[in-house]
């Protein structure tokens, strides 16, 4: 376990000692153009490529650190862990593992924090723990997000990054799709705001889930978004995939997603949707 | 009185009868399935789920119905073949009726696409079910495929936005929904048609996240490992079942449910008529807050060690008091 | 005028002296498939071609004749007549024609019949009425006929045939698609089903308001139905028409039809939509 | 003191400022705008309706918002150029926008369509539209289109479908809705984003049942007398306010709103602000109930030779009686 990850850990109800943000990053060379970029650059750069404008995989806690107020974030839940519902051998290694390797007790930090004043629920998955897959800790943890959000009357803001379920859990992994699909509906009846952004990769249970059910969905550039793997539909079905075929653009083009937007401009473009999705506006307007 | 002791009485009883010359074989043979032990393999039952003479949604709908009329299209792109659906009336009861559809020999499975359905007919799915809860009608499902298509055009279309909002949308929709699972239930193409108030599985189905040859292939490394993937994946009705996911089995007889279909559409009929019974009693709000409350509750978690549920007061917000 | 539509007139509200069902048909000879038919044939195969199976375009009494139950129809709203609101020279006289032709004000009859003893408001439209064109007449009857059955809370069955808008009366003609699928939504609001059967042929503005609006659609075997003309798409931007374009057949794998019924069987599917649609069965759910 | 002594007079402050060398000249043109007399011609206002240089939705919007985000997709098909929309704010007032999108030369042209928008262009605005309901935003819709693109492809996905949903949801959309037919409003493709609580037109827009092409060859058995079908027609923005279907008619300056966008733009937005102070005064169901209202009140038929209106009481049933 990393030092950084203890600074958060150690404080976690206390949000002025959120870890240090970007103190994970070290020197680099981009996956997709092998472009070589110092730490410091890819600091400054917010983890996107200068060379190709790859979007890199964050940790969570780097991307809140670059949405919310500075100081504002509160995390729940943290401490929520996994079981073994169907006894698969090897599992709890696994998490161990990833425990370690993630800085994290799952694939998601959930938590409250504000951008520009404005409060939001907010919730950041990690495709660093065990490919971001779901889990019942990310399906609780994501379930208790949203209905935390329709309890208090704030929006709900999920930024994505997933493989899909959890197959180590079974059917238990199955059933969070449905869950946090519940959940996004009671939100949806009280009218309360969800957003979703989506980031590299999301695919498979979440993108069949949650993720698919914002009232304004955001992807970053070049993000792969899709149900089906690419190797499945290439290996079983022998199509030839399209060029660009499941990437942001593509799911733009098709009308999945709202906009594309960097993610230097992301806090700019939440903070307006929350600016223009505020509660106040309803006043004129009998329920 | 253990099973095994009934299977032998009924056996005494059959060779008296066919003595006498009494024509009970097939009421026995009922009596036998209900009482025959599950079949012990896990793989048999993941071939059993996938034969092709196994009863399918139609041929359900059939034997449990006084009249159905399909409905078709998704009133914006197409009608899928693999999902169908309609309304049908049990002992005069009018119900909505969806289901993916197989077939029983390749020209059908071709026509069908094997019941991998597209974004369209999922979207026919909650059309129908909307049409349902408009006009208080209960929806039965049947649910019946190895999964969504995994195809460019099904992703082109959006499947994975389509069962999300499948999942949103039958987890509050106003009216009753039963669901069985008659075959293979497999992952989300499953799901998507699968959330309901009452659930239930075919003695010989199964249910999984992913089929137990992806399992393999991913977690066993080796895809040829499927049949024990489906022991460690715990696919069967009786371990699902047992994980208190499913609200009870559907016996077939033995050997299957395409030797006598007609028996296991009785066993379905008489399960529908009982719990629209009951179900048919609740108000909506009741209906959609037993719903989500079961829904909420499926995980295993715990929280400083201790196993928890925390359901952050949010119901009553939602439904009221009532 | 001929003597057996003044039958109908005389006793318009008399339902008991409803005119003789197929009083008008003649020998034949079927648009399609130029086979020759008798009026006797003709009439006991309800004007379907016994050699080809073309449905051919009906009198509104005799379809309503073909679907209630005998002596139930009663007529409303008939003497409902067009103005000629953007002065269109010939319009009145084209109205007049048009009336003698079809025996009937204008292209549309509504009223209040049963099937099975089940009672249903009735829209029947006629393409002999200048095409079954949708001026003001046609628009104010169909949304009288969907507000009734709002206001008595009976299912309302609208068996559609029309070129489309009725274009003299221009700008006036337009907004009858908007009336119609606003009566539409206020049906919907209140939970009363509306039935659309769509007939050869169904088109332009009609396509585009009440008739694709129906809780349960309807087609005829082989029926047009579309929006854009089919000379106007292969004219004006030379595209090429599938085989069977914008028949019912190709609607319902487009998936905007529920079913494709034959003309001997619409009395019976329209009575077991009657019977499932029972508003009774509303009566274990609180609203 | 009638439009042409207004005009002459400003001329003479416009002299008389430019010798003294006062730089007023962009206000005295905005003020002679909007006294100018209309040009009588039916047609010239037809060519100026689709005129290329005319500002098209993104124009407005741009002009009129204080910042706008644009919002893709249909969610089920694809994303129509076409159509555009999205959330703009007016004086710090969240507002969703949606319009038919032409462009300024061909490129842009063959890139949006023309502004003959698919099915998937009026689903996207419909999905707008009811995101804006949901949460209380008003709509605001600019209407420029020769109407829905009349090919195979929009007829295989449904555009009467599509158009006919629009009619029906915006008609009982729960927030108000104000258009703007801001070029030619041609048919069904118009009236698909145009059932509102308050309509107006440009002065130099047109509103049609069919294009005046359309009408010459089907009703003047000529397609080239499409100038005389026009006036037949009564096709402007002056002959359909007299009919009473638009609200009024947003003056430009003279010779189109091309040449000066800014000055129209301007009176858009007044007319936005004026209205949305009023509309959201009203509670959704008064909303809705004058919306139907007028709407049911456009036609001209007579019954035993009387004018008839006979709302069958049916509006106390639907919306109750606040
Ligand atoms: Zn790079
Ligand atoms: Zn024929």
């Amino acid at each position: 376990m990393s030092s950084e990850f203890n600074i958060g850990r150690k404080n976690k109800n206390n949000s002025s000692d959120f870890p240090n943000p970007f103190a994970r990053v070290t020197d680099t060379t981009c996956r997709e153009c092998h472009h070589k970029i110092k730490r410091e650059k890819l600091v400054e750069e917010l983890q996107v490529c200068p060379e190709c404008g790859f979007h890199m995989p964050m940790h969570p806690y780097d991307r809140i650190a670059t949405l919310v107020d500075e100081g504002s974030f509160t995390e729940f839940s943290q401490e929520l862990t996994s079981l073994n519902p169907i006894s698969i051998s090897g599992y709890e290694e696994k998490l161990t593992q990833a425990r370690g390797k993630a800085g994290l007790n799952d694939a998601v930090v959930t938590g409250i924090g504000s951008i520009d004043g404005r409060q939001t629920v907010l919730g950041v998955m990690s495709f660093q723990f065990m490919g971001g897959s779901m889990g019942s800790v990310v399906g609780e943890k994501i379930t208790r997000a949203i209905l935390k959000g329709a309890d208090e009357g704030l929006p709900v803001t999920l930024v994505t990054a997933s493989g899909g379920a959890r197959m180590q859990e079974g059917i238990f992994s199955l059933m969070q799709m449905a869950k946090t699909s519940n959940a996004a509906a009671l939100l949806d009846g009280l009218g309360i705001p969800l957003f979703i952004v989506l980031t590299h990769p999301t695919t498979g249970g979440v993108t069949a889930s949650f993720a698919m059910l914002g009232d304004v969905s955001i992807a970053e550039p070049g993000a792969l978004i899709g149900f089906a793997g690419q190797r499945v539909i290439e290996g079983t079905l022998k199509e030839k995939l399209p060029e660009g075929f499941q990437k942001s653009e593509f799911q733009l083009k098709k009308g999945f997603v709202d906009m594309i937007v960097p993610r230097a401009e992301m806090r700019k473009t939440l903070s307006f949707l929350l600016k223009t999705h505020e509660s106040e506006s309803k006043g004129w307007m009998s329920r | 009185m253990d099973e095994s002791v009934i299977q032998s009485k009924i056996e005494e009883i059959k060779v008296l009868a066919e003595k006498e010359n009494i024509n009970i074989s097939k009421e026995l043979d009922h009596l036998k399935a209900k009482y025959a032990p599950s079949s012990e393999d896990t793989w048999e039952k993941v071939l059993l789920a996938r034969n092709i003479d196994r009863p399918n949604t139609l041929d359900y709908i059939n034997l449990i119905c006084d009249d159905f009329v399909e409905l078709h299209g998704d009133r914006h792109f197409g009608d899928d073949p693999a999902m169908i659906g309609g309304i049908g009336t049990i002992n005069g009861q009018a119900v909505t009726f969806i289901g993916h559809q197989r077939g029983h020999n390749m020209k059908e499975n071709i026509e069908r696409n094997y019941g991998w359905a597209y974004p369209e007919g999922y979207r026919k799915a909650l059309r129908l079910a909307e049409q349902a809860e408009k006009f208080h009608r209960p929806v039965v499902t049947f649910i019946d495929t190895a999964g969504a298509y995994p195809g460019v055009n099904a992703e082109e279309r959006g499947i994975g936005e389509a069962i999300a909002v499948n999942l949103k949308k039958f987890s509050v929709l106003k009216t009753p929904i039963i669901s069985f699972i008659i075959g293979e239930g497999g992952s989300g193409g499953a799901l998507g048609i699968g959330v309901s108030d009452k659930i239930y599985m075919l003695e010989n189905s199964i249910y999984s996240v992913i089929s137990p040859e992806g399992f393999a292939s991913i977690l066993l490394r080796d895809a040829e490992r499927a049949k024990e993937a489906a022991e460690i994946m715990k696919v069967t009705a009786q371990d699902v079942d047992e994980f208190g996911i499913v609200h009870g089995i559907i016996p077939e007889v033995p050997g299957g449910a395409q030797i006598d279909p007609a028996f296991t559409a009785e066993e379905i009929k008489k399960t529908i008529l009982k719990d629209l019974k009951a179900l048919m009693s609740k108000t909506p709000n009741q209906l959609i807050r037993y719903r989500s409350k079961k829904i909420r509750e499926i995980g295993h978690v715990n929280e400083n060690n201790a196993k928890v549920q925390d359901l952050f007061g949010i119901f009553g917000k939602v439904f009221g008091r009532s």
